[in-house]
């Protein structure tokens, strides 16, 4: 019982988040749209939530190694994902330089 | 629920809400480093949400993989610009790897305290898929592009029979794990043709059209995450995974939109080749002209517009480019620039090269913004962009790329093509623009030639 | 637990929700904001929803009498909403009559 | 879970979507009508998937209460469109009105059984406050508008005094009871306030300034139905209401903008009188005009603005508006409309009244896209407008409507104003337009005063 009505509140969560995703990317600017992809790239990795808690849970080897990797992985993307962005986006300005 | 586990999800309630006004920051250059704020903020509300999780045993392993992690991340992302989307692929193969390795530890765990109802069993599949095959795709991708991979397509007989057999075996084993999900054997079957699967898919596609494919695995990698969600009942996952799906869905849509490919092409057909339709025409008769030439030209103008393409980024010409527009409005005379949406090889690509050469970015125009002015130019400058001002896109019905919008550089009064040769650009087909009687071609590599140009005018700036 | 669980479900549908609300109404035209007032109107006697179980489970006299009474309000509500957007909706039109 | 049960929340999903793509396609006259659809499908939706559910013992009763609600609703829905801002009052009544009785219901059955957790109990208190104000400040706002109660404000000595603390003994019972649920003689005190409440609120503010109220009013009756959606453990019942929310907020806001009034004046202050500074300044000479002289004048004219305001509505004048255009465009003179986002009682008020005397809403043109015109307009026809049009707006810092964004009606070559008096409008202040060189007065119902106009031009259109 439980979980099947909890499937709902996903389904409820996934179409809102789809909603507000395609409205809040469209409205992206075009000029941005290169940090965009990295942005999101970054944010996607929040599959180190799932993975820090296999690897905490430490349940046998195997997935206290499954889940070591995928951490190392997404904190990968998170480090290099919002850096590369910052980096991008720094260049931006409504002025040329010294001006 | 205790206390800390109210603290967790308020983290994540938080984060959820952290991530929306992240991107949503994004849509103009003023709040877009505030959006970077909200995003890293989020993030690490979602960590320590998570390090506070009671069933956590030990930290010691995870602190190790998060240095881990930080090490290889850092100089990921020093990469120059011209290689970022080697730098997306590899990013999503990293992403879609995690998700794949979470379903089968979960798969694992579950399988030995019988918690694997045929619910959360079909989750872990479709995450699984996910991840797997966006882990060899975007591999594949990455190296296509930098070119470590051939980056022509590669085909063999048969090959849309061969990936509909395998698709169909790995759909019908997990199907059978769903009904039963104790079959732990046929697990590692899912796995090695989702694997398979990822190479099989981008192998026969060139890597001009890499830029697709990657949005695509975007949208593969936060579908993954969403399926972790599922798995692991966690909304926070479920809200990022489904915003990062809608920007890789949305971005392969505009990709597609502007380069006249229908949408079916790209969810199924974009896994195709593109007809590069080679045709060689009669060779037509261009003029040519100098740097100084062109100098000249440019000194009587008032008007200019400046349009980048793929040249300008192979050449790094963007510095050059900025020291034109120097020159230029230094004698004040107005100068724009006309950005495509898919010139380059990645969305948003001719604004970041130029951004980092600091033209600010109020000086670049999107193309419907500006085409109507084009007929009131002096001199359109287009430097190395082929395809997007190929002006057959709008009245040669038989030529490839008919009916996608360009910006119309041939209604300007003059023209000035800087490229090499004479050679098609992306698509494969020649340009009449060259040809047009108001085109000038000033031929060379582009960072050589604008510095040319540059030198001439600023040679001259003191008589002027 | 399985309460309190749902309990940020509700807050994570609640928040994705005001999202999608306020961006969706903002991008509703300024011609059709008396519509709008109506429509919205309509949509928010979803409160039939609760009613209906209210008056359906008869638990006791009272709570009928409650349900029955919200359930007609809140089917008023749905039925003069839809009506009244509609016949607004109908007179807008792109060019004059008989044209 | 049973198979019904997931057939029950599978259609409160797509309800829930439904009701989204409703509201989107309201962003476009060309898709409204099919938002309307979308709405019904929702709603008829989740009204079966709820019947389906088994703790229904009968259905005798529902389906009497629905057919009454029918009964009442349809004849409802046939108001004229003056009276549109009162209909929406009362509804507002009707929705608080049941997710107050529901709140109140629950409560007692959860009293019974023992299920009074203090989560439950708190979103009961919250659904019940909201509920039970709503109700009866609605029917303050519906009688005030409907002019069977005094429109003018009604004050009294140390009101917000009394006030503050009728809320503080509301929320002190309210915080009782969720730290001791069972107190049940508390929730009769906490019901009683709450209605109180909604009276005393709506009290102090006067008819005009009713509108605002009502979409404050929208957003607390969402509200309610959000906190139902807790109450019940139902996530239909959370979107719809936070839809219904955020339009209610959004119109108040973009209400407040127009007017100039800070946001946390609608919040706390709208509750609070509008200061009317009644400047008597000196009596400007103004030149006045037959209907005769105005037909004249416009027959000359090749681009012509009207600006319709509160005098139109209140003359039921669009008619004869309607009928002035067709005039103009058979003599081939340009004839807009500028509707300004808060002339009339509420918003979109100008729109729906023109849209009812077929005037094509490609007509209609917003105050940021015509201001830039306004100098290159012959004749600016004001019917009915007032504040809206009030060039001190612009210029007079010490004007209660000083910042408020305004029609530039002042800068045509000619302004035609007409309206029955000097007297002012909405805001209580002179309107310096009409003693302007280039304005003359048709004083005047505007009904009759363009009646004679069209008259006076569809007799001559013989000879033109
Ligand atoms: N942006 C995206 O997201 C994206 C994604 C997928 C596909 N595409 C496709 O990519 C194409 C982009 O159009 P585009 O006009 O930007 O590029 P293009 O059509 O590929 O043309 C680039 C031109 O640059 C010239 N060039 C190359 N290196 C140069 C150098 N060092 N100096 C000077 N010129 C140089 C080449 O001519 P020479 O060899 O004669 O010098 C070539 O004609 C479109 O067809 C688009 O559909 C874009
Ligand atoms: N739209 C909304 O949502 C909203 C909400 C709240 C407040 N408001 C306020 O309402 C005002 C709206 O401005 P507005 O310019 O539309 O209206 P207004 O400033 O109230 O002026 C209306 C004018 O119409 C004239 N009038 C009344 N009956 C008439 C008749 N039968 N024939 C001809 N003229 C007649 C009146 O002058 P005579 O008496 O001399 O004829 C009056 O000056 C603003 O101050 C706004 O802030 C609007």
């Amino acid at each position: 019982m439980h979980t099947t009505l909890d499937l709902w509140s996903m389904l409820f969560v996934f179409m809102l988040a789809t909603f507000v995703g395609f409205q809040v990317i469209q409205s992206v600017s075009r000029l941005l749209h290169t940090p965009l992809m990295s942005l999101t790239n970054a944010i996607s990795a929040i599959a180190i939530v799932g993975s820090i808690i296999i690897a905490g849970e430490e349940k046998d080897t195997t997935s206290l190694i499954l889940g070591c990797v995928a951490v190392a992985a997404s904190m990968t993307n998170i480090v290099s994902g919002f850096l590369i962005t910052d980096r991008m986006l720094k260049m931006f300005r409504e002025k040329g330089r010294q001006q | 629920m205790s206390a800390i586990e109210h603290l967790t999800q308020a983290s994540y309630l938080a984060a959820a809400a952290l991530f929306v006004f992240s991107l949503r920051w994004l849509s103009s250059p003023k709040t877009a480093r505030q959006g970077v704020v909200a995003g890293v903020a989020g993030m690490s509300l979602a960590v320590f949400g998570t390090l506070l999780h009671p069933e956590i045993v030990s930290y010691t392993w995870i602190v190790v993989a998060l240095v881990i992690g930080t090490v290889i991340g850092v100089p990921l992302s020093w990469v120059p610009l011209t290689a970022v989307p080697q730098r997306t692929a590899l990013s999503h193969a990293f992403g879609g790897m995690a998700a794949g390795l979470v379903g089968t530890a979960k798969y694992m765990l579950w399988l030995q305290d019988g918690g694997l109802t045929s619910f959360r069993m079909f989750a872990i599949i479709v995450e699984v898929l996910l991840g797997y095959l966006t882990l060899t795709g975007s591999l594949m991708a990455a190296g296509k592009l930098q070119e470590v991979l051939p980056t022509r397509p590669i085909t063999y007989k048969n090959q849309n029979i061969f990936n509909g057999l395998l698709m169909l075996v790995a759909l019908a084993s997990g199907a059978y794990l769903v009904w039963r999900p104790e079959t732990w054997q046929l697990f590692p079957v899912v796995i090695v043709l989702s694997l398979a699967f990822g190479v099989l898919l981008v192998l026969p596609i060139g890597g001009a059209d890499m830029p697709t494919v990657i949005s695509l695995l975007n949208a593969y990698a936060g579908l993954a995450a969403v399926a972790m969600g599922f798995v692991l009942d966690n909304k926070l996952l479920i809200v990022a995974g489904a915003l990062d799906g809608s920007s890789g869905f949305i971005l392969s849509v505009i990709m597609c939109k502007a380069m006249n490919r229908s949408f079916s092409n790209v969810l199924f057909g974009a896994f195709g080749q593109v007809s590069a339709t080679a045709a060689v025409g009669e060779a037509k008769a261009v003029k040519s002209a100098t740097p100084q030439d062109v100098a000249d030209i440019l000194e009587n103008a008032s008007r200019v517009v400046v349009i980048p393409g793929y040249g300008m980024a192979v050449a790094q010409a963007q510095h050059r480019v900025r020291e034109l527009y120097e020159q230029l409005a230094k004698r004040g005379i107005e100068c724009r620039f006309a950005i495509h949406p898919v010139a380059g090889r990645m969305p948003g690509h001719m604004n970041v090269l130029l951004a980092e050469a600091e033209v600010p970015y109020t000086a670049l125009a999107e193309m419907d913004d500006i085409n109507p002015d084009m007929p009131q130019v002096d001199v359109a400058i287009v430097v190395g962009a082929n395809d997007v001002v190929n002006p057959a896109a709008r009245h040669d019905k038989s030529s490839p790329i008919f009916g996608m919008p360009i910006i119309n550089a041939d209604r300007a009064k003059t023209v000035i093509a800087i490229k090499r040769t004479m050679n098609p650009g992306f698509a494969g087909i020649d340009n009449e623009l060259y040809s047009a009687d108001n085109c000038l071609m000033a031929f060379g590599d582009a960072k050589a030639v604008l510095g040319d140009i540059v030198k001439a005018m600023s040679g001259e700036s003191g008589i002027h």
